[in-house]
């Protein structure tokens, strides 16, 4: 294993959004006292259902929410909200996120895209240097040659494609931990893998820390060391990938496994569901 | 962009050369024409050579009158829909960008200006501030004019406005920014205006139809600009003129068919700007045209099969 | 509930704001109504001089409050407005500005209102037809709708009143009734309704003729928007009957935001009435705030401008409460 | 099939104001005239002396302080009760009528009343008895602020009675207690318009017998031979300057030679024909009604103003005064330019074109004259106040053939204030002050000598002929159209009884008294 | 190039819609073919899974078969043929129910009234599918009150209620507005009111791609439970293949517009013919077994 020379952590991260309607406003608790710690080089993957908190937790690690109380942590040290602190720390934690064609902006070159953060945070470049730099990051998101797809705007990519180049763009400023939330759940199946196994890659080589949050079990298995499990805003179960997938514990780890589909139950549910109707007759009606 | 630039279709056609044709007439032709307050000619003459469009009562060439009046129509609307479209980008994208209190406070200004009707405010405004001292001859400048049409017209394109900034706001490639380290101004000029710009053309669009509108029906109550030409002021003269009562429709019918084929030819450039901004308005009457023409072929093939 | 509350909240302020609107404009501009009062019956009496009595009468009705501050007058303003006094009229003195309003008004909100609902209902039932048989000739009525919306309302009306009532006899030229038949003014009769109705049918036609365009532009391109939904689609494999899947499905949803602008709209409307008012010497607000703005009567500019205000903001909460029972969201989404 | 119903536009807007007190600058049109009446009818047209309205006969002594009158036995109000010498006693000591000259208004017996004055009132006899109302007393006395009465309920002497009333239109019917008995026209009704064309459309569709409005092509409406028209010009319209430094006017125009240049300049041929249809007469620097006046005019060379432009004569002027022109085709005195502006009130349309063509000119000439036009109220109260530098403007002839009202009313230092107030009587707008003028004024106010007059009015003449704080440009039109099929009697060139404009106080009452419907 | 595995030959299943070489194209600048020559059939009671990525034209395919095509989509070729119950053949005075019908050529009043009745579908966003503006009562109704016309109210509002009993929504809820409800609700009542006229086939497009798995599962089993019982075919469209694989019968899989493959669910995850399929199965790395294609790192490729 890679030595461990740098930690993001969450610490007893809380959230409550306001939902205000007329005079009143009703609270949401979105992530409910939640803290883990992604080291450089190693991935954490986070499932759960739909509205458990999962990219209110994204949100927060990439600042771009304020948590209701607790912290985040980089190398131990309390992030910043403001100023070159803030700068800093985007540099080096960045995210990818879930819609590659909502996440581009149409109007911006493959080339602005990647080249804007490389600018932000690395101002002392010339613009030879720049231009370098981004050829660089296009080459190893294997968009290349890339010349041809600098000039490309988002629709002239396909969605793989181009949540690659939101993955060369986090990678930009020199990033040492990505969030990425659910980046591959808005692609088709047959390329999903395909930026997974980069993402993956690109873990290795550049010694990441990885935060990977999807609701998808089985590529939450296969990609991640540790593997968080959340429910209603709540982690209700952790522990390396293998263990929590093939021997859930919590109920709902137990459910969520469940409901996965797994192809290797052929059948088994409509016999199942043959077997239960069959000795209680037609009059049954069907509760869910 | 090539999805943010209108498609060319006879709409978009006809509208940019009535625009376009209206424009040049307004600039090109004060230049050849003799001055429109000279009034070295005989009044009231029909449309013929020398005075293709006749002349006022006056004696004054209508021809000269009406593009230098279309031109003075012009910067009106211009700038008064300039002045609204500041405005409404004020109010509605910092209210849709920001949100929260800021946008509470100021949604609250662009309704309460919503619901109020126009005219009328227009006409307390106009009515105070041409009799305010100290404005000397700006008091009914066609400046002032546009200023207090553009300070009155803009809520509605700031409700649109602020709701395309909102929609556009938690668009992940905004927040994507974000986290690249951009700031808001940045955000805001770079990210989110140009996605915009097909609905601040449409907005500056009908802000200068209502502009023009606005400054003919000003003029028509006798609050429009005095010292400049525009052609509601020339409507303004024909009407008090008795230009219908003489007869004399060369001095009446020409202001006001400019104005709606300047209003119609902006509307159609709208429609074609309204299609990129919801392609559904022009994909779908299309998407029939095409089905029809192509199940006709079918059934030909099929027939003569 | 809480959408009713806090649209009631929104139209308490937008009120409050142009109560004290009205107030303020004229007293950041100096104007002297009581001056103009003055000077007018000077002339009148051909130069001769004004007894000191009749002057401090006119100041004391038309004159600013002498020694009270700002506030203490926007205090006593808003004591006169709950008491329904909106003041004396300086150009047509003494009469009380809520007596000129109140004979008006009536003119105008019908004028208004036929015309309004009129053309909001020409233009939804056409939009929606439009819309319905998108990608047919129908198109074509579109970009025609533009002109008839860019024609200036009181040149339209001239033109008209110039072929159809003068030339042609059609229509009677001005007036909202037929003044020699009824010179003693409205009365409750059958006749008078007919002819006050012959009276507005031009101008009307002249507003609806300009405002029709735009429900019908705005009411089309709902509907093509409405159609693609899949609500929409699904209402067809359904099966429906093509007549309900338009009017239940495409059109009812279609013509939501069109009815959530018809509030607004009014106040388009309102000032398109305004000139075609001063066309046809037509006795409504329109009339009156034109005199008012013309004559420097800052009380009947105000108090026409606030009757105008509240009516169309009384308009739009009427359709605000209409809303919330024709879209089921908002009752529950502020 | 009108059943003889007279319609009348008066030149009114909607609505009308319930409002039939004599006193209110608001009043309608009828109040004047047809309801109320004055003494004795005044008519602009002729040098006749006044006719006998309510009055019979008066008599004012040497030196002018004492006017007797006799007034006409078994006069009635409309209401019945009887008007005696008492009413009109009362009339002259009520509310504006009592000038700070009067010293007493009797009533010795049931139809002689007796004003007397503590100065000469030989000048104001056509206002005291032509210009002043007469009220009943039983009603009057009981009101004692005037100014804000709206007297819904008029009870008058004149040929007519209110009848019904609304926003739209009144009528007034025919008063069977009126002193010649009931006039033949037994109902006239008064109609609102907002616009000329309306007034136009509607003597064409002859749904409208009478109208006082200005049409630019009479011919449109009289070619059918039904609709009369008439035009007595006798209102001269003026550029009226802000002429006195001295009373804080500021601007060029307080120079007389800025004045005079551009009196010469204007080409009043080319304003009479296309700012005003070419209808009416030629203006005169001595501001007389020719040639009703004619044994007034003093210097023949003061009895029309130059028709056509003289611009070099106009530029010599300037340029003996100091003016040189500058690089912009402007005249200029010590590093100030010739430029000013003139005011008109929006709609009047005739005006308006005027200043149009005066700013034209006078910029042909090199002088920058600013047209703009303003709200009625923007206009009257600025001119009052002096707060302008120049503005077209109406002057008002004198009721009787003799200039002095219009001398003392407009030129004499008594009717005009500093800039800033409004004159407290008089309407000395042009703010001109000038202690010869004064005194020819007031030696004229104090004789009925006609030679001693004549020698006054010309020192006059020739001071405001000179000093033009009126320029003149010409006497203004007042059209008629009446509808000569239906009701027959109206004023003509022939026999101008009274000016036929429906507008005019008292000639309408005058008229209406006289029209005949025709029978059919 | 279809490769159709001839299962064994069950005699006793009997087609209940025959889709014969469909091709539909969006008229277009350039034309897109979205589907090209398809066909395939499905037995009575059957689930027939319909997989392929994204736009390979599986809605279109779907939009094709219930005749909802809009434009600018054309229907080029093909037949569509939805059999009787008996496999008889349409005769006039035979009910609806019964006839075998040429689907294609139905027009007008005919295809209003063979839609719903005979077919029905559910389509991808259920989000999107009820009136945001009527209650479900108004939804549910509709369809009784134009396809039987003849129903009593009382009756019609017992069998609405019957139906959300059915797939578990509380009948109260007939009186709320679709916003009211959550997303499974929603898919429910769309369910209720495919099953409402008792069609013979219903389509699902992607019913449950929007909801969350638990809920999805239990909407699947919904779908399956109420299968059993009454008898219904489904054509279940989705690109998520363990699923289908899981639950249905047979599965076809799409690309660009063509079957390239139809076998049972067996054949399919067993022994998968097309490379294409093979492809599309190792895209889903396995949740209890291997990694399938999941590569990790370059050094477990090295490895491997
Ligand atoms: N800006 C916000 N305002 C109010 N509530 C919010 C906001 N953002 C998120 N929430 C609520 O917080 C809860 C958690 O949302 P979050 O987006 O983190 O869930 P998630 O696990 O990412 O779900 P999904 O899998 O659907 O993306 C939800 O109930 C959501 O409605
Ligand atoms: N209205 C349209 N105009 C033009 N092309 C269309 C239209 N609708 C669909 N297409 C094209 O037809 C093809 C098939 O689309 P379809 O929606 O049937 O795919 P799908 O398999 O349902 O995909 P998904 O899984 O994303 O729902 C696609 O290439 C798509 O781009
Ligand atoms: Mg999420
Ligand atoms: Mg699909
Ligand atoms: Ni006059």
């Amino acid at each position: 294993m890679t030595p461990v020379d740098g930690v993001l952590s969450a610490s007893h991260l809380v959230k409550t959004f306001r939902l205000r309607s007329g005079l009143r406003s009703t609270p949401v608790h979105a992530v409910k006292n939640v803290s883990f710690e992604v080291v450089r080089g190693r991935t954490v993957a986070l499932v759960g259902e739909s509205g458990s908190g999962k990219s209110t937790i994204a949100r927060i690690l990439a600042k771009l929410e304020t948590p209701t109380s607790g912290q985040v942590l980089l190398d131990g040290v309390p992030t910043p909200t403001r100023g070159r602190a803030l700068a800093e720390y985007r540099r080096r934690v960045q995210m990818v996120f879930q819609d590659p064609f909502a996440s581009l902006n149409p109007f911006h070159s493959v080339a602005h895209h990647v080249e804007r953060p490389v600018r932000i945070h690395h101002p002392e470049l010339t613009s030879a240097q720049v231009a370098a730099r981004v050829r660089d990051l296009l080459d190893r998101v294997q968009l290349s040659p890339a010349d041809r797809f600098a000039s490309r705007r988002p629709h002239e990519l396909s969605g793989g494609q181009r949540q690659r180049v939101a993955i060369a763009r986090a990678l930009a400023p020199g990033a040492q931990y990505v969030v990425a939330d659910e980046p591959v759940s808005m692609l088709d199946v047959s390329i999903r893998l395909g930026v997974l196994n980069l993402l993956a890659d690109l873990q290795r080589e550049q010694h990441l820390g990885v935060l990977y949050i999807t609701h998808d079990l089985a590529t939450a298995r296969h990609f991640s060391d540790e593997l968080l499990v959340m429910y209603r805003g709540d982690v209700v179960e952790r522990g390396p990938a293998d263990d929590v997938i093939l021997r859930p514990q919590h109920p709902y780890t137990q459910a969520l496994r469940e409901a996965a589909a797994d192809p290797e139950r052929l059948g088994a549910l409509r016999d199942e569901v043959r077997r239960s109707l069959r000795p209680l007759g037609q009059e049954r009606s069907a509760s869910a | 962009m090539r999805e943010l630039m209108p498609r060319w279709d006879g709409k978009l056609a006809i509208g940019v050369a009535t625009v376009a044709l209206i424009t040049v007439f307004a600039l090109v032709v004060p230049l050849l024409a003799q001055d429109p307050r000279s009034s070295a000619n005989p009044a009231l003459l029909p449309p013929g050579p020398g005075h293709w469009l006749g002349t006022t009562k006056l004696g004054n060439d209508v021809l000269a009158q009406l593009a230098v009046g279309t031109r003075g129509s012009l910067f009106v609307g211009v700038l008064g829909g300039l002045v609204s479209l500041v405005l409404a980008l004020f109010f509605g994208i910092l209210a849709g960008y920001i949100g929260g209190v800021v946008d509470e406070v100021l949604m609250l200004l662009t309704n309460i200006n919503l619901v109020i009707p126009g005219l009328p405010l227009v006409m307390v405004i106009a009515a105070y501030v041409q009799n305010a001292p100290g404005l000397g001859s700006l008091a009914r400048s066609s400046l002032m004019v546009a200023l207090v049409l553009g300070v009155t017209g803009w809520a509605g394109s700031a409700v649109v406005l602020r709701a395309q900034a909102r929609s556009l706001r938690t668009r992940e490639y905004v927040a994507a920014a974000r986290v690249a380290g951009e700031g808001t101004l940045r955000i805001i000029c770079v990210e989110i205006l140009p996605n915009l710009v097909p609905l601040i053309a449409a907005q500056l669009i009908y802000g200068v139809i209502f502009t023009v509108l606005g400054e003919a029906g000003l003029s028509y109550l006798g609050l429009g600009p005095t010292g400049s030409i525009t052609l509601g002021t020339m409507l303004n003269d024909a009407q008090t003129g008795q230009a219908v009562g003489t007869g004399a429709w060369w001095w009446f019918v020409p202001p006001g068919t400019i104005i709606a084929a300047l209003g119609a030819g902006l509307s159609l450039v709208n429609f074609a700007l309204d299609e990129v901004v919801d392609p559904r308005l022009r994909q779908a009457p299309q998407a029939v045209r095409r089905q029809r023409r192509s199940r006709a072929a079918i059934t030909r093939e099929e027939a003569s099969a | 509930m809480a959408f009713y509350l806090r649209r009631t909240a929104f139209y308490a302020v937008t009120v409050w704001a142009a109560v004290s609107l009205n107030f303020l404009l004229p007293r950041l501009l100096p104007g002297d109504p009581a001056a103009i009062m003055i000077g007018k019956l000077r002339r009148a009496s051909g130069g001769r001089p004004l007894s000191p009595e009749v002057i401090a009468s006119i100041n004391a009705v038309l004159g600013p409050p002498k020694g009270t501050s700002l506030w203490e007058q926007y205090l006593i303003y808003w004591g006169r407005l709950l008491h329904g006094d909106l003041g004396i009229s300086s150009t047509r003195y003494p009469a009380r500005v809520v007596d000129l309003i109140a004979a008006a008004l009536p003119w105008t909100v019908v004028l208004v209102g036929t015309a309004t609902v009129l053309s909001f209902v020409l233009g939804i039932v056409a939009g929606a037809w439009v819309g319905w048989r998108r990608g047919t000739w129908l198109d074509h009525l579109v970009p025609v709708t533009t002109v008839l919306q860019s024609i200036p309302y009181f040149w339209l009306a001239l033109v008209l009143v110039a072929v159809l009532a003068v030339q042609l006899g059609m229509f009677p030229i001005v007036g909202g009734y037929d003044v020699f038949d009824f010179p003693a003014g409205p009365e409750a009769s059958w006749a008078f309704l007919v002819s006050a109705f012959t009276h507005a049918i031009l101008p009307a036609v002249t507003i609806v003729i300009s405002s029709v365009g735009g429900w019908l532009l705005g009411m089309r391109n709902m509907m093509v928007a409405t159609m693609s939904e899949d609500y929409v689609v699904t209402a067809q494999a359904k099966g429906l009957r093509p007549s309900r899947v338009r009017s239940r499905y495409a059109a009812r949803n279609a013509a939501i935001p069109s009815l959530a602008g018809f509030g607004i709209a009014l106040g388009f409307v309102v000032a398109g009435s305004i000139v075609t008012e001063q066309v046809f010497s037509y006795p409504g607000v329109g009339r009156l705030m034109i005199q008012a703005v013309s004559g420097l009567d800052y009380s009947l500019m105000q108090g026409v401008f606030l009757v105008i205000t509240l009516t169309v903001l009384a308009a739009n909460f009427v359709m605000d409460l209409l809303y919330g029972l024709i879209d089921p969201r908002v009752r529950t989404h502020a | 099939d009108r059943s003889g119903v007279l319609r009348v536009w008066a030149g009114e807007s909607t609505p009308f104001n319930d409002n039939f007190n004599p006193f209110s600058p608001d009043a309608v049109f009828a109040t004047f005239g047809a309801i109320y009446e004055p003494l004795f009818f005044y008519n602009q047209l002729s040098s006749d002396p006044p006719t006998g309205m309510i009055g019979q006969s008066f008599e004012i002594n040497g030196d002018g302080t004492v006017i007797t009158v006799k007034i006409k036995p078994d006069l009635q109000w409309s209401d019945g009760q009887p008007l005696t010498a008492d009413d009109v006693a009362f009339t002259f000591g009520y509310g504006p009528n009592k000038s700070p000259q009067m010293v007493s208004a009797t009533a010795p017996d049931a139809t002689t009343v007796v004003l007397t004055y503590n100065a000469p009132q030989f000048t104001a006899e056509s206002l005291i008895l032509g210009s002043t109302t007469i009220i009943p007393k039983h009603v009057w006395s009981s009101i004692t602020d005037y100014a804000s009465q709206t007297n819904e309920k008029p009870v008058g002497s004149g040929p007519y009675v209110l009848d019904s009333f609304s926003d739209a239109a009144y009528t007034i019917k025919a008063n069977p207690k009126f002193r010649d008995g009931e006039p033949a026209v037994k109902e006239v009704q008064y109609l609102a318009l907002d616009a000329n064309q309306s007034g136009q459309d509607l003597l064409t569709t002859d749904k409208l017998d009478w109208s006082g409005q200005f049409i630019a092509n009479p011919d449109s409406v009289t070619a059918g031979g039904r609709i009369g028209t008439a035009n007595f010009q006798q209102d001269p319209t003026v550029i009226m300057a802000c002429s006195n430094a001295d009373l804080g006017c500021k601007g060029p125009q307080t120079d007389p030679a800025v004045r005079q240049a551009i009196n010469l300049l204007l080409d009043r041929d080319e304003i009479a024909k296309k700012a005003f249809a070419g209808l009416t007469a030629k203006g005169n620097p001595a501001f007389l009604l020719l040639p009703r006046d004619q044994q007034w005019l003093a210097d023949p060379a003061t009895g029309e103003s130059p028709q056509s432009p003289n611009i070099a004569a106009a530029q010599k002027v300037l340029e003996d005064a100091g003016y040189a022109k500058g690089s912009d085709g402007i005249y200029a005195k010590d590093g100030v330019p010739l430029d000013m502006t003139i005011v008109s009130p929006d709609g009047w349309t005739d005006y308006n074109d005027a200043d149009k063509l005066i700013s034209e000119q006078a910029a042909a000439a090199g002088i920058r004259i600013e047209a703009r036009t303003v709200s009625d109220a923007e206009y009257y109260t600025p001119a009052s106040t002096g707060d302008y530098q120049l503005m077209l403007w109406g002057l008002t002839q004198s009721l009787v053939a003799d200039p002095y009202s219009n001398y003392h009313e407009y030129f004499a230092s008594s009717g005009t204030a500093e800039v800033g107030t409004a004159p407290p009587s008089g309407q000395n707008f042009a703010r001109y002050s000038n202690p010869e003028v004064d005194a020819a004024v007031t030696a004229a106010a104090a004789t009925q000598d006609v030679a001693a007059k004549q020698a006054a009015y010309a020192t006059v003449q020739q001071h405001i002929a000179a000093d033009l704080p009126y320029i003149p440009v010409v006497v203004n039109a007042s059209q008629a159209f009446f509808d000569t099929k239906d009701f027959t009697g109206w004023p003509s060139v022939e026999d101008p009884y009274a000016d036929p404009l429906p507008y005019l106080s008292t000639a309408s009452g005058v008229v209406l008294a006289h029209l005949k419907p025709v029978q059919k | 190039m279809i490769v159709e595995r001839a299962a064994e030959p069950d005699l006793t299943v009997q087609p209940v819609l025959t889709v014969e070489d469909v091709s539909i194209r969006y008229e277009v600048d350039p034309p897109v073919d979205a589907v090209r020559g398809v066909s395939f059939t499905l037995h009575r009671g059957e689930i027939l899974g319909l997989a392929g990525e994204s736009g390979c034209g599986k809605t279109t395919l779907a939009y094709g078969i219930t005749r909802l095509l809009k434009p600018p989509a054309v229907m080029t070729g093909g037949r569509v043929v939805l059999h009787g119950r008996a496999g008889r053949d349409a005769g006039g005075d035979q009910d609806d129910d019964e006839a075998t019908t040429d689907v294609v050529a139905l027009t007008g009043e005919e295809l209003r009234r063979f839609r719903w009745d005979r077919v029905s579908i559910v389509f991808q966003g259920s989000m999107n599918s009820l009136n945001p503006v009527m209650t479900v009562r108004d939804q549910l109704h509709d369809v009784f009150t134009t396809h039987r016309p003849g129903m009593r109210r009382r009756v019609r509002e017992q069998r609405c209620r019957e139906l959300l009993e059915l797939v578990g929504v509380d009948p109260a809820r007939l009186a709320s507005f679709p916003h009211q409800l959550s997303g499974g609700m929603r898919q429910r009542v769309m369910i209720a009111m495919a099953l409402a006229l008792d069609p013979q086939v219903m389509v699902m497009d992607e019913p449950t791609t929007a909801l969350d798995v638990v809920v999805q599962r239990s909407i699947i089993r919904e779908i399956m439970v109420l299968r059993e019982r009454l008898g219904f075919a489904v054509i279940f469209i989705t690109h998520d293949l363990p699923l289908l694989i899981e639950i249905s019968d047979r599965i076809a899989v799409m690309r660009d517009g063509e079957v390239v493959e139809l076998g049972t669910a067996e054949q399919i995850y067993r022994a998968p013919q097309a490379d294409y399929t093979k492809q599309l199965l190792a895209s889903f790395p396995s949740l209890s077994g291997t990694r399938g294609g999941f590569v990790r790192g370059r050094e477990e490729v090295l490895g491997a």
